[in-house]
């Protein structure tokens, strides 16, 4: 392991959930391809994040990796001490301050969401869709924004319920909400509450409504409710870290996660929904990818 | 008149109080072996999942204590636990069962992040200070509120302190999200503060801030208050005998007030030192429960300000010393919150046990 | 040749602390159809005592013999199987309970079918001859009705063998004698009973049997024949003192007026009458004596008279008060465990806590440790309160030392006035003798006193002036020379208008 | 969107299916508090039980042998409680703190051990509704009141028979004296901590069927960590808002399922009120409520405090 050693903060656990598990695993590859010794901390609330960060860039670690946007207020913070270490964030970032050992890999939450909205509109017999989130955090509320425009670009009069529930862990709660808006006559659910998607699905399965699987697909889990599922391309994103890192061509960059670059994708075939839907969706992808549309 | 005071607050004071009354060898012993039996179970399951026991102690000592890093990160995981146990101290020393040092120091972090974010950085390093006693001031006012309302209506602190702790929580999220969340947030948190507004660092490389020696401070303060000021003796005999204490011509209700103000400014200092020492901006969720920790700190340490900074130690080393597991041998996090629990039941048991032994020798003051 | 006892104890000895014995090495025997008295100091061991005949301790050697037949107790359950009840000096009934309720909880299973309904509860009471109201909550009877609820439940429980712990020291005289007249009636059925106490008359009136403890040591068991008042005493105390001498009164000059109660109302309760236009004065250099049976307006007298609480209406004029309006005066409450101690802080502070913020105790807010100490050790000597050292808490001194310590600091106070209530309830013959010589010696050195006690005797001893409260009025006002019965009769509304009733 | 009588009634099915866990915990907290022990460790006792229900569903793959083995982690939990405050007298609220604390470090400790990988378990419809014939064809209010899992209806039915044993029979005699007088019903011959003791037991068995409902109904078999989210607590407090009586609790409990359904419904309609102020909204209106309810608030007189023989 002469490369040294990399680590990574996760939020909940790397057992739990679609959003830490994918990442974890990619955390994982990434390291053995490049010859790393991992580390990995669970449950890293923000709160203790500065102190965390500190410990294992005082210890020497190469590289730290964040797996929530919510860390970018320590790295900011903490990065500036530590100019041997690289601070890398993924998910979503506006900015890294000026600092030459912070990247961030930022997904394209208006893409994702726009195409999630197009999906859902396309499907969606009863016009009526709804996207149910956790906690409401800045780019969630963007993603409801740009998921209403995805879903408005393909059907004008579409009715898009939203809800934070409050919480990334609550299932019931989710479920609750879930069974609530699919009563009120919603028929396609977007789940984006993370732990808490599971009563999601659940509802939609339990009430015959229809899903999307978020950040991995997840139609093993939830074949009954879920027509595809966003795939982010973690394993594509943390093998550029590695990468980058080896070469020693980290430093200071935001690189967006789009369609484009196959930063994520959507997985495939289409179910419980007419094949022209996913000729609809795919083609406004396509459109989406090389820059012919803009999602807004 | 008795209705102000719940039975059980001087219950509670009254048995923790006796219980040191007479520390002994035997007591301190026992007292060393709950936290020792905690971390032997620690390690216990850790062996059990893997990890070498002794590796394990070196790791979390040497996060702990290992190093001025590590020292460091022990005091300011300490920091406002020992603020809300002080917090919490004051309160129950007058007969008045706040649960409520979490909500308290929740307003506490708003008030003090409202000056150091709003304020213009040309008043430089005046902002430290005015945001602190604006956080402490914020804490203060929620407060009185359970006091007053216990006053006005009879209503029980218990259950008016846990709700309001709630509606703080809320009232910081609903803040981050909205109102005080810069344009260009990447998560729900306030801006951050201004420079002049930090507290300062009191170790290079570290990050000790000032934030300890202002809780070191206030836990002398409460000391020197609790022992050697007529308040002081007021607040405790009210505390434990409010019938004795009223017919002397004390001001009860005054008190009162006047403790849960302390007691709410205190935790509202709290919420100010994470803010301004440690996440430099107010964020959605920067207390992980510091406010129940508290509590049971000072219970723990026996409603004493010297005891308090010694369990908020202990509190301050598992928290940093598991944070070192975790980041050395990807241990999960639930072990921290194992090892950090278990030394509040053993304790609880120890001090229960005595109490039913009738020794040291009381009973109880009903 | 008498009857064999019903219940022994052999040899027992119980310490709390080792090495601090409480009870050495203690033989006794109970026999049916017999009153059987304990005397002893406070602290003297008595409670314990019974507490270990009821299970509630352990003792640490020795045992029990139940009709000759070793028996262990280790709760209260096993004791009342054993057909042993007790009624405590504090009672144990459930304050928010009905009557019936009480009853009901502590009856055994064969016997709880005959309480399904109050009007059964009320016939058996009747036929017990106490009669009380089943259906009323416990907390709004006087205490002498919850008294009788007590011995009710031992009686129910079917106990052959009933243990009081101090009884009579919330009874006035009239409610005593027929106190004692349910114990004979009791023991004549063929009972064992055992009492308490620290009165001796009550003894030697009525008691067939006297064991003195102490120190935890037994002194005498023997029956009560012919033994004299001062025999006891010298048991019990281990010296000669004579309890009849009359208290010396000096001066007895007119000194000016200090108090003055003027028309003073105060509304009735459940179980008391409240004041209805109470008046008395009180000089300096005099002991006014309130006397009256408790439930006449007596609380409310104190709490008007310490500034606890308003009068509905009527003045209250101190020569001497606070800023905020209260008299200045030295208090010595009913309740020393709630209201005169705060009995887990240290006994200096406890002795001062009156003055704790003034001068030159505190400074600016700040106390003045070596002063408080200073003046705490000078009143402790001055008292001899019995204590290993004065940072030690009242919590572990015995009633007598506690009430010393009450008493003092009210004495200290720079009041010219010092109103007492019930000072000497509980404490032993020798500890209260000492109280009431503090008294007089105050009000001989020029105070003005007021004791309100519902112990006649001891008011007639040491008063100047007697004034009555019966049914929140002040009826008459006699001198202590007046006979006890005239007095007795004034208590009872006897020269008021016979018809009124008795609250 | 007009708050009609369809919207109603799917508000009042959703207040109710939220109001489930926590009636059964407050139900379980209310015996327990009777017989005055405050029992702040609820959370704890909850989450195991979640925990604990996940486990019997994975291991028996029978849902209601899940709702039995959360009862029975509830009482296992509850044994330790009951272990240290009614026969250690060890303080309830230090305890109860504690214990919450180890609760949620345990169970997430015990899940990684044992459970799958949350993420992997399929959708289980672990105990499904019983649909009342004839009753939930009630317009408006059928199918929110009669269409509930069998679990709430059992829950309710516990409500209306402790109700019934605490106020007419031996045993309610019994644990009120405990709660109201310790010393009395000590000396009556009644063991105090053989009743404390069995009452937290109580406790834990509701609040472990409540924490099985958590998982197993309202969140369909799924465990993950701190799934309770402060429902204990909340537990508590509605006992103290329905002031100690098991009708009240449950009305009380209803409410606050009412204030949660509302902020969903609410948001789902667009409400243009900020979440966290409708998160908030329970709380501050049982905080009005209590405070305008006023004085006549106290609860068993021996709450909170250890008993000790002899005792003054
Ligand atoms: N629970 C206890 N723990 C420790 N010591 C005790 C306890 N109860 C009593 N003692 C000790 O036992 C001694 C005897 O107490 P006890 O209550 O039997 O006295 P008593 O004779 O009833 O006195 P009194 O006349 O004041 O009622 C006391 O002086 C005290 O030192
Ligand atoms: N735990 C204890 N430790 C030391 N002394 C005790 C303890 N409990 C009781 N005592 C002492 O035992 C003695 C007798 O106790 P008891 O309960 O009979 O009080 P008391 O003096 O009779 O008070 P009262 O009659 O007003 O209730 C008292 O002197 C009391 O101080
Ligand atoms: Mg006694
Ligand atoms: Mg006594």
């Amino acid at each position: 392991q002469e490369k040294g050693e990399v680590a990574a903060l996760f939020t909940g656990a790397i057992t739990q959930g679609n959003w830490d598990p994918p990442g974890y695993a990619a955390f994982d590859k990434m390291a053995k391809k490049y010859g790393f010794k991992p580390s990995f901390i669970e449950h890293a609330t923000y709160e203790k994040a500065p102190a965390l960060l500190r410990q294992l860039a005082s210890r020497g670690v190469k590289m730290i990796i964040c797996h929530s946007s919510g860390y970018s207020a320590a790295i900011q913070e903490v990065a500036k001490e530590f100019p041997d270490t690289q601070f890398v964030l993924y998910s979503y970032a506006a900015s890294t301050g000026d600092l030459k050992n912070y990247t961030a890999w930022s997904v394209n939450w208006d893409e994702y969401g726009y195409v999630q909205g197009a999906i859902a509109a396309a499907a969606s017999k009863s016009k009526h869709i709804a996207i149910i989130s956790g906690e409401e955090i800045p780019s969630a509320k963007r993603t409801h924004e740009y998921t209403l425009r995805g879903a408005k670009a393909l059907v004008p009069d579409i009715q898009m319920d939203a809800v934070f529930t409050g919480s990334f862990t609550d299932v019931a709660k989710a479920k609750e909400v879930a069974t609530g808006v699919i009563l009120r006559g919603a028929d396609i659910l977007l789940p984006s509450s993370d732990l808490a998607d599971a009563g999601i699905q659940q509802a939609a399965d339990e009430e015959g409504a229809h899903t999307i699987g978020a950040y991995m697909d997840q139609s093993a889990s939830y074949p009954n409710a879920i027509i595809t599922s966003t795939v982010l391309n973690f394993d594509k994103s943390y093998d550029e870290m590695g990468e980058l890192m080896t070469e020693g061509k980290l430093g200071g960059t935001i690189y967006q996660e789009t369609l484009a670059n196959n930063g994520w994708t959507l997985s495939k075939p289409f179910k419980h929904v007419d094949a022209k839907v996913e000729t609809a969706v795919f083609a406004l992808m396509d459109k989406l990818a090389k820059g012919e549309m803009k999602p807004d | 008149m008795n209705s102000i005071f719940s039975p059980r607050a001087s219950s509670v004071i009254a048995r923790t109080r006796q219980s040191i009354s007479a520390v002994t060898a035997n007591n301190a012993f026992l007292v060393l072996s709950a936290f020792a039996s905690s971390i032997a179970i620690g390690l216990f399951i850790l062996s059990f999942l893997g990890v070498a026991p002794q590796l394990a102690f070196a790791v979390m000592f040497d996060g702990a204590f290992g190093s001025q890093r590590a020292i460091a990160d022990t005091l300011v995981f300490m920091t406002p636990r020992l603020l809300t146990a002080l917090a919490a101290l004051v309160a129950l020393r007058c007969g008045f069962f706040n649960l409520g040092a979490e909500g308290q120091l929740q307003l506490g972090a708003i008030g003090a992040v409202l000056p150091a974010t709003i304020l213009p950085a040309s008043l430089g390093y005046m902002l430290l200070p005015i945001s602190i006693v604006c956080g402490s001031l914020f804490g203060a006012v929620w407060g009185l509120i359970p006091a007053v309302l216990k006053l006005w209506r009879g209503a029980d602190e218990i259950i008016v302190t846990l709700m309001m702790n709630f509606i703080a929580i809320y009232l910081v999220k609903y803040l981050v999200q909205g109102p005080l969340q810069p344009p260009d947030s990447d998560f729900n948190m306030s801006a951050k503060i201004t420079d002049g507004a930090a507290l300062p660092i009191l170790l290079s490389g570290t990050r000790l801030h000032a934030g300890v020696v202002l809780a070191g401070v206030v836990a002398l303060a409460v000391w020197f208050m609790l022992y050697h000021t007529t308040f002081g003796v007021r607040l405790r005999a009210a505390g434990l005998s409010p019938r004795a204490a009223r017919l002397q011509g004390m001001p009860l209700s005054q008190l009162i007030l006047s403790s849960m103000m302390i007691s709410g400014g205190i935790a509202g200092i709290g919420g100010a030192v994470e803010v301004l020492g440690v996440q430099y901006r107010l964020i959605d969720g920067f207390s992980s429960n510091l406010g129940f920790d508290g509590l049971a700190i000072a219970l723990l340490g026996s409603l004493e300000p010297l005891g308090s900074v010694i369990v908020a130690i202990y509190f301050g080393a598992i928290n940093s010393g598991t944070l070192a597991l975790q980041s050395a041998l990807s241990i999960p996090a639930a072990l921290a919150q194992i090892m950090a629990s278990l030394p509040i039941i053993f304790l609880a048991c120890i001090h229960g046990y005595r109490f039913l032994k009738g020794r040291p020798l009381w009973s109880s003051t009903r | 040749m008498r009857s064999r006892p019903f219940v022994e104890l052999t040899a027992v000895s119980k310490s709390f602390v080792p090495g601090h014995p409480v009870l050495e090495d203690i033989t006794l025997a109970f026999r049916r159809g017999e009153i059987h008295a304990v005397l002893g100091e406070n602290g003297a061991g008595k409670s314990t005592l019974l507490n270990i005949l009821f299970g509630m301790h352990q003792p640490d050697m020795g045992g029990i013999l139940l009709d000759g037949r070793q028996v262990v107790h280790r709760s209260p359950a096993d004791a009342i199987s054993n057909r042993i009840g007790m009624v405590h000096q504090h009672f144990k009934l459930v304050a928010s309970f009905t009557v019936a309720e009480n009853l009901r909880l502590a009856a055994p299973a064969t016997i709880r079918k005959t309480l399904r309904n109050d009007a059964d509860i009320a016939r058996i009471a009747d036929d017990f001859g106490l009669p009380v109201d089943p259906s009323t909550i416990v907390s709004s009877l006087p205490l002498s009705l919850q008294q009788r609820v007590e011995i009710l439940k031992a009686l129910i429980n079917r106990a052959e063998l009933i243990l009081f712990d101090e009884p009579t020291t919330i009874l006035n005289p009239a409610e005593i004698d027929a106190f004692y007249g349910v114990l004979t009636q009791i023991a004549t059925e063929g009972r064992a009973v055992v009492v308490v106490t620290h009165h001796l008359e009550e003894v030697l009136d009525h008691a067939q049997h006297v064991s003195v403890i102490r120190r935890g040591k037994l002194i005498s068991s023997a029956p009560v024949g012919n033994r004299k008042r001062s025999d006891l005493v010298r048991e019990i105390v281990g010296k000669d003192i004579d309890l009849t001498a009359p208290l010396e009164r000096e001066g007895g000059a007119e000194g000016p007026i200090e108090l003055r109660l003027e028309n003073i109302d105060v509304a009735p309760t459940q179980s008391s009458s409240g004041l209805r236009g109470a008046s008395l004065t009180l000089r300096s250099g005099e002991v006014v004596g309130v006397a009256g049976v408790e439930g006449n307006g007596q609380r409310e007298l104190f709490e008007v008279l310490a500034g606890l609480r308003k009068p509905d209406s009527g003045t209250v004029e101190a020569r001497h008060a606070h800023k905020d309006g209260r008299a200045f005066a030295g208090l010595v409450p009913e309740d020393r465990h709630h209201e005169g101690l705060v009995l887990d802080l240290p006994v200096s502070i406890n002795l001062l806590l009156n003055k704790i913020g003034q001068t030159p105790y505190a400074k600016r807010g700040r106390l003045i440790h070596s002063r408080i100490n200073a003046a705490a050790e000078h009143m402790r000597t001055q008292s001899d309160v019995r204590t290993r050292s004065i940072h030690v808490t009242p919590r572990t001194l015995s009633g007598g030392n506690q009430q010393k310590i009450v008493l003092a600091r009210a004495m200290n106070e720079d009041a010219p006035v010092v109103i007492v209530y019930q000072p000497t309830r509980g404490l032993d013959v020798a500890a209260s003798e000492d109280v009431l010589k503090k008294l007089r010696l105050a009000a001989n050195a020029g105070k003005a006193v007021l004791i309100i006690s519902s112990n006649l005797d001891e008011i007639i001893r040491i008063s100047d002036r007697i004034v009555v409260l019966f049914a929140g009025r002040t009826v008459g006002e006699v001198t202590s020379t007046t006979s006890r019965e005239d007095i007795g009769d004034l208590m009872t509304g006897g020269r008021q208008t016979r018809t009124e009733h008795r609250s | 969107m007009v708050f009609d009588a369809v919207t109603f009634g799917l508000f009042l099915a959703s207040a109710i299916r939220l109001a489930a866990p926590i009636l059964l915990a407050s139900l379980g907290e209310l015996v327990s508090e009777r017989t005055g022990v405050l029992n702040i460790g609820l959370e704890g006792l909850m989450l195991f039980a979640a925990f604990g229900a996940v486990l019997g569903l994975q291991l028996t793959g029978v849902p209601y042998a899940g709702v039995l083995m959360g009862g029975l982690w509830g009482i296992g939990a509850a044994a330790v409680l009951a272990i240290t405050v009614a026969v250690l007298r060890a303080d309830q609220i230090v305890v109860g703190i504690g214990f919450n604390i180890l609760a949620l470090g345990l169970t997430s400790l015990l899940r990684e051990l044992s459970l799958d990988p949350a993420y992997l378990v399929p959708s289980l419809r672990a105990v499904s509704m019983l649909r009342l014939p004839y009753l939930s064809d009630i317009p408006v209010v059928g199918r929110a009141l009669f269409s509930q899992s069998p679990i709430l209806y059992a829950g309710v039915v516990i409500a209306v028979m402790l109700w019934a044993v605490i106020r007419y029979t031996r045993l309610g005699l019994v644990i009120r004296s405990v709660g109201e007088g310790a010393g009395a019903a000590d000396a009556a011959g009644i063991s105090v901590t053989a009743v404390r003791f069995s009452a937290i037991l109580f406790t834990g068995l509701l609040a472990g069927i409540a924490g099985a409902y958590l998982t197993l109904v309202a969140s369909g078999g799924i465990f993950v960590d701190n799934i309770t989210g402060g429902r204990g607590y909340l537990a508590v407090a509605v006992v103290i808002f329905g002031r100690w009586n098991p009708i009240l609790v449950m009305l009380a409990s209803v409410l606050f399922g009412c204030a949660d359904a509302l902020q969903y419904q609410g948001q789902a309609i667009g409400l243009s009120i900020s979440p966290p102020l409708l998160l908030m909204s329970p709380f501050l209106l049982a905080l009005i409520a209590w405070v305008l309810l006023g004085k006549s608030n106290a609860g068993p007189s021996e709450i909170g405090i250890p008993f000790l023989r002899g005792q003054k």
